[in-house]
C-alpha cells in the first residue's frame, strides 16, 4: 500500500517537475521533450495505479503526440536547439496567481471532502481489460461512437483548416 | 444476448435523426471527393431534412438510450426540430460566399459535424456527452471560423481555438471530481453530490465555464465576437445559434439532477444578469453589425439561462426554453442573414429600408422579435421565460431581463434608424440569401403566432 | 306646457341658427311662445297647482323641472322682460350685420336663463347657470372685430367662471349630505355642510351679480350691444346670482347670511360710488346694477328673500327701461359718454321722459315701483337683528341711487337738443313703453306677490320715511353735483371703479399688501407719521387709497405675471427635466457600454484571465453558499 | 349568430392586407378602400351597440388558442369597452375621410391606419391579457411608423421619444400580466377569471398594481411620465394626432380600469390615495402647463395631461370609495370622460390640423381675428374648445360633474382639482382671443374656409360632443349597468 | 487512501502548471503544451478516483480514454488551424493576433 503511495507520488513528483520545465525553458523543443517526460511519467503514474491498459496506452500516445508537436514547432519557430533566448510569456504574474489558485483550490477540495473508504483491491491487468471492453461494448457504446466521429470530425478540421485555399 | 440486441436496435432507432445526420455529412465529404461539389448542398439541405423529419415520430417520447448516457426527452429533440433545419439554412447561406472554392462539400460536412456535436450536447445523460459534444461542436467551428483563411479569419480561429481548448481542459478537470465523488459518469447519479458540496461546487463552475465557453455566455464570450467578426457571415450566423442552443440545453440536462443545495440556480441567475446586462452594453456601442449582433447574442444567452435557472421550480422552464430556442433561431438567422446581404457594417445600412423594402422590412421585424415585441416569436419566448423566472421566485431575474429589453431596443433600433434614412442603391441580393431570410421570416411571425401549438407539443 | 317656456326660445334659437333669416321674428315668436308659457304656468301655479317633471340626465341624477310659486314668477319676469328687450332689439338691431347670430345668441340666453329659473335639481341649475355664462359670453362679444371687445368677454365670462366654482363645490357638497340633487330636498341640509355650501354659493353669486370684489368684469361687458345689457341686467346673467340666494334661502344658516348681508351692503356702497363718478353712462347703469342687486342681498342677509324678489322684480323693469333708453341715445349720438349725450334728452323727449320715471323709480320716489320695493328692502333690514349693520348701507345705497340719477338726469338734459333721427324707432318704443309702464305700476305687484308666495313683504313705516328722506336727499344732491364737484382723489379713484381688488387676485394680494404697507410705516419707525397720517383726514385717506390703489394695480399685474412665469417655469422643466434625465440615462448607459466594449481588449491571454477569474469567484460564493448551508462538504 | 365582434376587430386588418396585396394602387384608391373598410368597421360597431352590453362580459367570442397555458383568443364587451369601440370606429373613419388628402405614399398611410385601428378595436374588445398585450403592443408599432413617416419637422425623434418611452413603460405590464397568470388558479389569461376573483392579494397584487400603473400612466399619460406626449402629438400629422389623443391614451385609462382596478382592487384601495393625488397634480399641472403654450398644437395636448388627470382621479375615486355610490358615479364619469374626451379632442386636432394647413403654423400670435375669414373653422374650434373647457351641454361637463361630485364623496381636498376647470376655461379663451377674436391681418385674408372633406370629417365629432352633452344617458346607462357590477 | 490524496494533489498541481502555461504563454505551441497538462492533471485523477473509490466503474476508465481523445484531437485540430495562421500570418504569436477587438 505505501509502496503504491511511494510509486505513484515519485512518477508524480517527477510529472510535476517535467511540468514546470516546460515554461522553464527557452527552447520550444526542450519544453516539449519535457512534456513528453511529463506525460510519460503521467502512465507510469498510471502503472503503479495498477491502471495497466491505460498507463500503456498513454505513453504510446504520447510519444507519438509529442513527435508530431516537435515537427510542428520546428515549422512554427525555426527552433530546434533553442537558440532564441526571447521571453515567450506575458502577464507572467497574474498567470502564476491563477495557476497556484487553481492548483491550491484543487487540492483545498480533494482535502476537503470527505471521500469515503477507499478501495483496496483492483483487477488485473487482464480482467480490466476485458471488463473495459465490455463497458466499451455495452453501456459506453454511444460514447466511444461519438468520440469516433469527434475524431474522424478532427481529421477533416484539421485537414480544411491546414491545406492552403484555391480558387477552383 | 438477444434482449440486448434488440435493446440496441430500439435504441438505434431512437438515434435515427442523429445517424441520418452523420450519413449525411459523410455523403457530403464523399460528394466533395467525387468532385460533385454542386450536388454537395442540395445533398446536404435534403440529408438534414430527412433528419429533421425523423425526429417527428420522436415528439412526446420521454426514455433514455445505451444504459441512460444519452436522452431522448422534449430538450434533444426540440433541439433536432430547431437546430437540423437552423443548420440546413446555415449551409444555404454560406453558399454563395464559398461557392467556387474548393472543398465546397466539407464546409458543409462540418456544418454536419457540429451539430451532431450541438445534439449530443442537448441530449447528453452523461459527463463524456457534455466533454465530446463540446469538443466535436468546437473542432467543427475552429475549422470553420478558418475557412477563408485570412489574417482576420486565422486570428479570429486561433483566439478561439486557444478559448474553447482552455476552457474545455479547465471543465474536464473539474468534470473529474464529479465522477470522484458520485461513482458515475451519468449525469442521472449527480443527485449524490448532496454530500459532497465543494466538490459539488467545484465541478459546477467548470461545467459552466465550459458549457458557458460554448453558449457564448459572460464573462466566457470573449471568443464570440472575434469568431463571429472573422467568420464568414453564415458560420457566425450558425456559431450564434447551433452550439449555443446545445449547451444550453446540456446545461439543463446537467442540473437537472444537480442537488439544490449546490446554489446553481442563484449561479446560473447571476450569469444570465451579467450575461444579458453585459451582452446589450457592449453591443451599444458596436458599429460592426456582426459584432454587434454576437454581443446581442451574448444577451440571448442571458435569456436562456433564465429559463435554466428556473428549471425544475416552474413547469414552464422546458417550454420556454425551446420556445425561445426556436424563436432565437429564426429570428438570429434572419438577422444574420440580411447581415450577409446588406454589409457587415452600420453604414451599410443606411437607407437599406428604402432601397430593399422588403429586406429591410424583414430585417426591421427580426430586431423587433429579438427585442421582445409581440406578436413576433421573440416576444412569445421571452415571455414565457420571464414567466418560469417569475414562477420560480426569480422576479427580480424577470426584472432584469425587462430592463434589458429595454436596453436592447437601444441596440436594434441602431441598426433600424439609419435603414430609413435617404436611400442608395440596392444590395446585390442572391436567391439563397433572400430564400434564408424569407424562411426565418416566416418562422418568426409562425412560432410568435403558432407557439401554442408549439407549447402543446412540447408539454 | 312649462317646458315651452324653455323649449320656445330654444327652437327660435335653433331655427334662426338654420334658417339664417327672419331672425328678429323667429326670436320674436320664440319670446312669445315662452312668455305664454310662463304666463300659463304662473296661473295654473296661482290656483294652487303644484308640478314636476323628470327628465333623464345622469344615471341616479336626473333632472327636473319643477313649477311653483317662486320659479313661476321668475319664469314670468324673464319673460317678460324677454319679450320686451327682443322687440326693441328688433329696432335697434336694424341694418347690423350678423342678426342671426344676434338673436340666435339671445335666444339661446332665454332660454338657459328659463332652464336655470325651472332647475328642480343641482345638474341643470349648474349646467344652465354656465350657458348662461357662455351665451353672455357670446353677446358681449358680438362685436369681436372691434378692439377690447373680445377681452371683455373673455374677462365676463373668466370672472364668472371662477366664481362658478363655488356652485360646483357648493353643488358637490350638497348632494352628498342630501343623497339626492333634488333642490328642494338639499335646502334641508343643516351643520357644518350648510355653512361651507352656503358660503360657496354666495361666492358663485357674488360673481355672476358682480357683487365686490368681482364687479369688475360687468363695467367692461358695457362693449355688447344694448338689448344684451338690458337683458343681462335685468333678468338673466346678473339677476342669476340673486335668484340663487332667492331659492337657496331656506339653506342659508346665519354665518352666510351675515356675509351676504355685509357683501351687499358693501357692494350697493361702493358700487354706488363708482356710478356717481362715471362719465358714460352705460357705465353708469352697470355699477347702479351692483349697487342695486347688492340691496337684494343686503335683503337676503337681512332674512327676507321675498323683498330682495320684489326688488329684482321691478329692477328688472327699471333697470331695462334705462338700458333701452340709453340704447335710444346711443342711437341717437352713437356714443354713451356723457360728453357726447350732453342735452340729448331735449331730441328725444319721449324717451327721455321714460328714462326719468324709470330714473326715479330707482331712486325710489313714490309712488313708482322702486319705492315698493325699496322700502321692503330697508324695511327688512330695520326688522333684521344686524340691523346696525345692514341699515345704513342700504341708506346710504338708497341715497347714492338718488345722487347717480338725478345726476344722469341733468347731463342728459341740459346742453344742446338734438341727434341723428333713431332708426327703429317704432321697435324700440314698443319695447320700452311697456317696460317703463312695469316701472311705474309694479308697486302694485307687491301684495299679490307675498301672497302667492305665501310670505309677508316687509313693511314699516319709519325706513319708509327714512328711505324716501334718503332718495330725496340724494336727488337734489346729484342734480346740483357736477362732474367736478366731487373731491378729486375719490373721483378719479370711484371713476376707474375702484379697482381695489376688483381682479379676484386682489383678494388675496390686497391684505398681503395691506400687511406690506403696515410693515412699511412700521418700519420707518415714526409714530409721527401716523399721526399726521390720520390727522391730514379724508383727502388724504383718499389719496391713501389712490396709492395703494396704484400699488394693488401692480400687484395684481405681478400675481399674474408671476403665475405666467410658473406656467412658464412648469414648461421648461417639462421640457429640460425629465426628458433631460432620460438623455442623460442614455448618455450613461452608452458610457457604460464604451466601458464593457473596453474589457474586449482582443488579447486573448487577458480575456481567458478573466474568466478564469470569473470562475474563481463564482466558485467562492458558491463555497461561502455551500459552507453557509453547512452541508457535507 | 354572427361573430360580430371579430368581423369588426378585422375588417380593417384585412382592408390593410388589400392594400399591401395591390401594389401600385392611386392614392384615390387607397384611400376609396382605407374610407370604406373603416366605415365598414364602424358599421359593426353600431351593430354590436345595437346589440347591447350588459352587466358583465356579453357577445363573447373565443376560440382555444394555448389551452395548456390558458390562453385563447377571447374577445367580447362590457358596458366599458362597448363605448369606446364605438368612439375608435367613429374617430378612425373621421380620420380616414380627413387624411383623403394625403398623397405621399397614400397606400402604406392607409394601410398603418387600418393596421392602427384593428390593434386598437383589440385592445377594447380583447379578454384575454395575451391578446390585450399583443395589441396594446402593435398600437405602438403603429403608431411609431405613423409619426415617423408622415409627421412634420423633428418627427424621427419625437417618433423614437413615443417608441421608447411607450415601450419601456408597457414591459411592466408584461411582468404584472404573468403575476396574474402565476396567481390565478387554474392558471389563466382569460381575464374575466382574472377578474371574477382577482388572483393577487398582499405584496404581490401591490408589486404588480405598481408595474401597471407605471405602464399605464405613461401610456395615459401622467406627470412626471407625459413628456413625450407633446413632442409626439406636434410632430405627428393631424390624423395621427386625433388618433394617439383620441384612442392611444384611452388604452392606458382603459387599462387602469381593466386591469389595476378590476384585477387588484384591494392593493389599488390602498395606493388610491397616492393615485389621486398624483392625478389632481397632473390635473392642475397639465392645465397651467397648456396655460404657458403658445402652440396651439402643444396647448391641445396639454389639456388631455389636464384632462386624463381628472380621469384618473375618477379611477381612484372608485377604486377608494367605501360608499359604492361615490365609486360608481366617479367611474360612470371616468369612462364617459375617455368618450367624450375622444370625441372633442379629436375635434380639436383636427381644427388645429386644418389651420395648420392654410397657414402653416401654428402659433397663437401669428393669427388674428380669423372668425370673420374663415368663420365655420371658427365657429367650430369656439365649440370645441368650449366644450374642453367643460361647458354644460357639451361631452366633458357629465364626465367631470361626475368625477368631481364622486371624488367630493371620498377625497374632499381632491376637490382642489376643480381649479383646473378655470385654468382650462383661461386658456381656451386666450386662444380664441388671440386666433379668432378682433380685426384680421391682410396676410390671413386668402384663407379658404373649410371643405366638404373637413366638414364631414368634423360635423360628426362635433354633433356627437353636443348629443353627448344633452343626451349623457344615452352612454351613461350603458356604462351604469356595467359599473354598478364591478363596484361591490 | 494516500495514494488517493497524493495522486490528486499531482493531478492539481499538473492542473495548476497547465494552467499557468495556458495564461502565461504567447506562442500557440506552448499554451497547447499547458493544456496537455491540465488534461493531464485530469487524466491522473480519473485513474486515482477509478482505483481507490470506484474500481468497479469502468466508467471512469472510459472517461480517461475520452480525455486522451481530447488530447490528441486538440492537438491535431490545433495545428491545423495553426498551420492556416503561419500561412496566413507567418507566426502563431498570440500578441500578434489583435486586430480583432472591440
Amino acid at each position: 500500500m505505501l509502496l503504491q503511495a511511494l510509486f505513484a507520488g515519485f512518477f508524480g513528483m517527477a510529472a510535476v517537475w517535467f511540468g514546470v520545465v516546460v515554461f522553464r525553458t527557452s527552447s520550444m523543443v526542450r519544453s516539449a521533450l519535457a512534456l513528453l517526460f511529463s506525460m510519460t511519467a503521467v502512465g507510469a503514474m498510471f502503472l503503479a495505479m495498477e491502471a495497466e491498459f491505460l498507463g500503456v496506452l498513454q505513453i504510446m500516445m504520447m510519444a507519438t503526440e509529442m513527435a508530431i508537436m516537435a515537427i510542428f514547432m520546428v515549422m512554427y519557430m525555426m527552433d530546434p536547439g533553442g537558440l532564441g533566448q526571447m521571453d515567450m510569456s506575458h502577464q507572467k504574474r497574474a498567470a502564476q496567481a491563477a495557476g497556484v489558485l487553481g492548483a491550491l483550490v484543487a487540492i483545498g477540495v480533494a482535502l476537503l471532502t470527505s471521500w469515503g473508504p477507499a478501495a483496496n483491491a483492483a483487477p488485473g491487468a487482464a480482467e480490466q481489460t476485458r471488463l473495459l471492453g465490455i463497458e466499451l461494448m455495452e453501456r459506453s457504446m454511444l460514447i466511444f461512437e461519438t468520440a469516433g466521429v469527434t475524431i474522424l470530425t478532427a481529421m477533416i478540421a484539421a485537414t480544411a483548416a491546414a491545406i492552403e485555399r484555391r480558387r477552383r | 444476448m438477444n434482449g440486448m440486441e434488440m435493446d440496441m436496435t430500439r435504441d438505434l432507432a431512437l438515434l435515427a435523426p442523429e445517424i441520418a445526420v452523420l450519413l449525411t455529412a459523410v455523403g457530403a465529404l464523399i460528394l466533395e471527393m467525387a468532385r460533385l461539389p454542386r450536388v454537395a448542398l442540395p445533398f446536404t439541405v435534403i440529408g438534414l431534412l430527412v433528419a429533421t423529419a425523423l425526429t417527428f415520430p420522436l415528439l412526446g417520447t420521454e426514455t433514455m438510450v445505451f444504459m441512460g448516457t444519452f436522452r431522448i426527452d422534449s430538450l434533444s429533440v426540440w433541439a433536432k426540430l430547431a437546430l437540423l433545419p437552423a443548420t440546413a439554412l446555415c449551409t444555404v447561406l454560406a453558399y454563395p460566399e464559398i461557392k467556387d472554392t474548393d472543398r465546397e462539400g466539407t464546409v458543409y460536412a462540418l456544418f454536419s459535424f457540429a451539430a451532431i456535436g450541438a445534439l449530443a450536447l442537448a441530449g447528453a445523460g452523461d459527463l463524456m456527452f457534455v466533454v465530446l459534444g463540446v469538443l466535436l461542436s468546437s473542432l467543427g467551428s475552429f475549422a470553420l471560423v478558418a475557412y477563408p483563411r485570412d489574417d482576420r479569419a486565422t486570428e479570429a480561429a486561433m483566439k478561439y481555438f486557444v478559448f474553447g481548448s482552455v476552457t474545455g481542459a479547465i471543465m474536464v478537470f473539474g468534470l473529474t471530481y464529479w465522477f470522484g465523488a458520485t461513482g458515475s459518469t451519468l449525469l442521472s447519479g449527480l443527485g449524490s453530490l448532496e454530500g459532497a458540496l465543494l466538490a459539488a461546487a467545484f465541478g459546477l463552475v467548470a461545467v459552466l465555464v465550459g458549457l458557458g465557453y460554448k453558449a457564448a455566455v459572460a464573462p466566457f464570450h470573449f471568443w464570440a465576437p472575434d469568431a463571429y467578426d472573422g467568420a464568414p457571415v453564415a458560420v457566425a450566423a450558425y456559431l450564434s445559434i447551433v452550439p449555443k442552443v446545445g449547451a444550453i440545453f446540456a446545461l439543463v440536462q446537467v442540473v437537472r439532477h444537480l442537488p439544490d443545495g449546490t446554489g446553481w440556480p442563484l449561479a446560473v441567475a447571476a450569469l444570465a444578469v451579467l450575461s444579458m446586462t453585459y451582452g446589450n452594453l457592449a453591443a451599444l456601442v458596436q458599429e460592426n453589425v456582426v459584432r454587434l449582433l454576437a454581443y446581442s447574442s451574448i444577451a440571448q444567452s442571458g435569456y436562456f439561462l433564465l429559463g435554466v435557472a428556473a428549471f425544475g421550480r416552474s413547469d414552464l422552464a422546458v417550454p420556454a426554453l425551446v420556445v425561445f430556442a426556436a424563436a432565437y433561431a429564426a429570428m438570429n438567422l434572419g438577422a444574420f442573414a440580411v447581415v450577409a446581404l446588406a454589409g457587415r457594417h452600420l453604414r451599410d445600412f443606411d437607407g437599406l429600408g428604402r432601397s430593399a423594402p422588403l429586406a429591410g422590412a424583414a430585417m426591421v421585424i427580426f430586431l423587433i422579435s429579438l427585442v421582445g415585441v409581440p406578436p413576433l416569436a421573440g416576444f412569445v419566448g421571452k415571455f414565457l421565460l420571464f414567466g418560469a423566472a417569475i414562477g420560480a421566485g426569480f422576479a427580480w431575474l424577470a426584472v432584469a431581463g425587462i430592463l434589458n429589453s429595454v436596453l436592447s431596443l437601444g441596440v436594434y433600433l441602431r441598426i433600424v434608424v439609419p435603414m430609413y434614412r435617404a436611400p442608395k442603391e440596392a444590395p446585390v441580393s442572391a436567391r439563397s440569401v433572400a430564400a434564408v431570410w424569407g424562411i426565418a421570416l416566416f418562422a418568426t411571425f409562425a412560432i410568435g403566432v403558432a407557439a401554442q401549438a408549439l407549447l402543446v407539443w412540447v408539454l | 306646457m312649462t317646458c315651452l317656456a324653455i323649449l320656445g326660445p330654444l327652437a327660435a334659437a335653433a331655427a334662426i341658427l338654420i334658417l339664417r333669416r327672419g331672425a328678429a321674428a323667429l326670436a320674436l315668436l320664440g319670446a312669445g311662445v315662452g312668455l305664454v308659457a310662463a304666463l300659463a304656468t304662473l296661473a295654473r301655479v296661482a290656483s294652487g297647482e303644484r308640478y314636476s317633471a323628470v327628465l333623464p340626465g345622469l344615471p341616479e341624477l336626473p333632472l327636473r323641472l319643477v313649477a311653483e310659486p317662486l320659479t313661476a314668477v321668475l319664469a314670468v319676469a324673464v319673460a317678460i322682460a324677454s319679450a320686451l328687450i327682443l322687440t326693441y332689439a328688433a329696432g335697434y338691431m336694424r341694418g347690423e350685420r350678423g342678426g342671426p347670430r344676434f338673436f340666435a345668441g339671445m335666444s339661446f340666453f332665454v332660454a338657459a336663463m328659463q332652464a336655470l329659473v325651472f332647475a328642480g335639481d343641482w345638474v341643470l341649475l349648474l349646467a344652465s347657470w354656465e350657458l348662461i355664462g357662455l351665451s353672455s359670453y357670446l353677446l358681449i362679444g358680438f362685436w369681436y372685430r372691434r378692439p377690447g371687445v373680445g377681452s371683455a368677454a373673455t374677462r365676463a365670462f373668466l370672472y364668472t367662471r371662477t366664481a362658478d366654482l363655488g356652485l360646483y363645490v357648493a353643488v358637490f357638497v350638497l348632494i352628498w349630505q342630501a343623497g339626492t340633487s333634488e333642490i328642494s330636498r338639499t335646502l334641508e341640509t343643516g351643520g357644518t355642510a350648510a355653512v361651507v355650501a352656503g358660503l360657496l354659493l354666495l361666492v358663485a353669486a357674488a360673481g355672476k351679480s358682480a357683487q365686490a370684489p368681482l364687479y369688475g368684469w360687468l363695467q367692461d361687458a358695457m362693449v355688447g350691444p344694448t338689448p344684451v345689457s338690458a337683458l343681462l341686467h335685468s333678468a338673466t346673467l346678473v339677476a342669476a346670482g340673486a335668484i340663487l340666494l332667492i331659492r337657496a334661502f331656506p339653506l342659508l344658516p346665519e354665518e352666510a347670511l351675515l356675509v351676504a348681508g355685509l357683501l351687499g351692503g358693501i357692494t350697493a356702497v361702493i358700487t354706488g360710488v363708482i356710478a356717481v363718478a362715471q362719465g358714460d353712462l352705460k357705465r353708469l347703469l352697470a355699477a347702479s346694477t351692483s349697487s342695486q342687486y347688492g340691496l337684494m342681498l343686503l335683503a337676503v342677509g337681512a332674512g327676507s328673500p321675498v323683498a330682495a324678489l320684489f326688488h329684482l322684480v321691478a329692477h328688472a323693469a327699471m333697470k331695462s327701461s334705462l338700458f333701452l333708453g340709453a340704447g335710444v341715445f346711443q342711437s341717437a349720438r352713437g356714443s354713451t359718454a356723457f360728453g357726447d349725450l350732453a342735452g340729448v334728452g331735449r331730441g328725444h323727449r319721449l324717451t327721455f321722459a321714460g328714462f326719468t320715471v324709470a330714473g326715479l323709480a330707482l331712486a325710489g320716489l313714490p309712488p313708482l315701483s322702486g319705492f315698493f320695493s325699496k322700502d321692503a328692502v330697508l324695511a327688512a333690514a330695520f326688522e333684521s337683528e344686524r340691523a346696525w349693520l345692514l341699515v345704513p348701507p342700504a341708506l346710504l345705497a338708497t341715497a347714492l341711487t338718488g345722487v347717480y340719477v338725478a345726476r344722469a338726469l341733468r347731463l342728459l338734459w341740459r346742453g344742446e337738443g338734438g341727434g341723428a333721427p333713431v332708426s327703429g324707432a317704432w321697435w324700440m318704443g314698443g319695447g320700452l313703453t311697456p317696460f317703463v309702464v312695469l316701472a311705474a305700476s309694479l308697486g302694485l305687484a307687491g301684495e299679490p306677490l307675498a301672497r302667492l308666495l305665501g310670505a309677508e313683504i316687509p313693511q314699516d313705516l319709519l325706513s319708509a320715511i327714512l328711505g324716501l328722506a334718503a332718495a330725496l336727499l340724494g336727488l337734489s344732491f346729484g342734480w346740483t353735483l357736477s362732474g367736478g364737484r366731487m373731491p378729486g382723489p375719490l373721483l378719479t379713484s370711484a371713476e376707474r371703479g375702484f379697482r381695489i381688488g376688483s381682479g379676484f387676485y386682489g383678494l388675496v394680494a390686497r391684505p398681503a399688501l395691506a400687511l406690506a404697507a403696515a410693515l412699511d410705516l412700521l418700519d420707518r419707525g415714526l409714530h409721527g407719521k401716523i399721526t399726521t397720517a390720520v390727522g391730514r383726514g379724508a383727502p388724504s385717506a383718499a389719496h391713501l387709497v389712490d396709492l395703494s390703489d396704484r400699488g394693488l394695480h401692480r400687484a395684481v399685474f405681478g400675481v399674474g405675471r408671476a403665475s405666467l412665469e410658473v406656467a412658464r417655469a412648469t414648461r421648461v422643466s417639462d421640457e429640460s427635466g425629465i426628458d433631460g434625465a432620460i438623455r442623460a440615462l442614455v448618455r450613461g448607459t452608452r458610457r457604460l457600454g464604451g466601458q464593457a466594449r473596453e474589457l474586449q481588449t482582443g488579447l486573448i491571454h487577458r480575456e481567458l484571465l478573466i474568466a478564469v477569474a470569473a470562475g474563481a469567484l463564482v466558485l467562492a460564493a458558491l463555497a461561502v453558499g455551500a459552507i453557509g448551508a453547512g452541508g457535507g462538504l | 349568430m354572427l361573430p360580430i365582434v371579430s368581423i369588426t376587430l378585422f375588417l380593417p386588418l384585412l382592408g390593410a392586407a388589400v392594400l399591401v396585396a395591390l401594389p401600385g394602387v392611386s392614392a384615390r384608391i387607397a384611400h376609396a378602400i382605407g374610407v370604406s373598410f373603416s366605415g365598414l368597421a364602424l358599421l359593426g360597431a353600431f351593430w354590436m351597440w345595437a346589440r347591447g352590453a350588459g352587466e358583465g362580459f356579453s357577445q363573447i367570442e373565443e376560440v382555444e388558442w394555448i389551452p395548456s397555458l390558458g390562453a385563447a383568443y377571447r374577445v367580447g364587451v362590457d358596458g366599458i369597452s362597448l363605448p369606446l369601440v364605438l368612439m375608435t370606429a367613429i374617430l378612425f373613419f373621421v380620420s380616414m375621410v380627413f387624411s383623403a388628402g394625403v398623397r405621399e405614399r397614400a397606400r402604406s398611410y392607409v394601410a398603418l391606419f387600418l393596421l392602427l385601428e384593428t390593434a386598437s378595436i383589440g385592445v377594447f374588445v380583447a379578454l384575454d391579457a395575451i391578446l390585450f398585450y399583443v395589441f396594446f403592443e402593435v398600437t405602438l408599432v403603429g403608431m411609431y411608423f405613423i409619426i415617423a413617416g408622415w409627421g412634420y419637422e423633428d418627427r424621427q425623434r419625437a417618433a423614437l421619444t413615443f417608441f421608447i418611452y411607450t415601450l419601456l413603460g408597457s414591459l411592466p405590464l408584461l411582468l404584472a400580466i404573468l403575476a396574474l397568470y402565476l396567481g390565478s388558479d387554474p392558471n389563466t389569461f382569460d381575464m374575466r377569471e382574472l377578474i371574477a376573483s382577482p388572483p393577487l392579494t398582499g405584496l404581490a397584487a401591490t408589486l404588480a398594481l405598481i408595474a401597471m400603473l407605471v405602464t399605464f400612466f405613461v401610456k395615459i399619460p401622467v406627470i412626471p411620465v407625459h413628456t413625450w406626449l407633446p413632442a409626439a402629438h406636434v410632430e405627428a400629422p393631424t390624423a395621427g394626432s386625433v388618433i394617439l389623443a383620441g384612442v392611444l391614451l384611452k388604452l392606458g385609462t382603459y387599462g387602469l380600469v381593466r386591469f389595476a382596478l378590476q384585477m387588484t382592487p384591494d392593493a389599488f384601495r390602498a395606493l388610491a390615495p397616492i393615485v389621486a393625488g398624483v392625478a389632481v397634480v397632473s390635473a392642475l399641472y397639465g392645465a397651467f402647463v397648456a396655460l404657458a403654450q403658445t402652440d396651439l398644437k402643444r396647448m391641445v395636448a396639454y389639456t388631455s395631461v389636464n384632462h386624463m388627470g381628472y380621469l384618473v382621479l375618477g379611477v381612484a375615486v372608485a377604486a377608494a370609495a367605501a360608499d359604492p355610490n361615490a365609486g360608481v358615479l366617479a367611474l360612470d364619469g371616468a369612462v364617459l370622460q375617455m368618450v367624450a374626451h375622444g370625441f372633442v379632442t379629436g375635434a380639436l386636432f383636427l381644427l388645429v390640423g386644418m389651420l395648420q394647413d392654410r397657414a402653416h403654423t401654428r402659433e397663437m400670435g401669428d393669427f388674428s381675428g380669423l372668425l370673420r375669414i374663415v368663420p365655420a373653422l371658427g365657429w367650430a374650434f369656439v365649440l370645441a374648445a368650449f366644450a374642453s373647457l367643460g361647458l354644460p351641454g357639451l361631452a366633458h361637463f357629465p364626465a367631470e360633474f361626475q368625477i368631481f361630485l364622486g371624488a367630493l364623496g371620498v377625497y374632499p381636498a381632491a376637490v382642489i382639482a376643480v381649479l383646473g376647470i378655470a385654468v382650462t376655461a383661461g386658456l381656451y379663451l386666450r386662444a380664441i382671443q388671440a386666433v379668432f377674436l378682433g380685426e384680421a391681418r391682410d396676410e390671413w385674408t386668402g384663407l379658404k374656409d373649410l371643405g366638404t372633406r373637413e366638414l364631414l370629417s368634423l360635423v360628426p365629432l362635433l354633433a356627437l360632443t353636443v348629443l353627448l352633452g344633452v343626451a349623457p344617458f344615452l352612454v351613461l346607462d350603458v356604462v351604469h349597468a356595467t359599473t354598478q357590477g364591478i363596484l361591490p | 487512501m494516500i495514494t488517493l490524496l497524493v495522486a490528486l494533489i499531482i493531478g492539481a498541481l499538473l492542473f495548476g502548471i497547465g494552467l499557468y502555461g495556458a495564461l502565461s504563454q504567447t506562442n500557440l505551441v506552448m499554451i497547447m503544451m499547458g493544456v496537455e497538462l491540465m488534461l493531464g492533471g485530469a487524466m491522473v485523477n480519473l485513474v486515482a478516483f477509478w482505483r481507490f473509490l470506484h474500481p468497479e466503474v469502468y466508467a471512469g476508465q472510459v472517461f480517461v480514454l475520452v480525455v486522451m481523445t481530447v488530447m490528441a484531437l486538440e492537438m491535431a485540430v490545433g495545428f491545423g488551424v495553426g498551420t492556416a495562421r503561419f500561412r496566413a500570418r507567418g507566426s502563431v504569436e498570440m500578441e500578434e493576433a489583435r486586430e480583432l477587438k472591440g
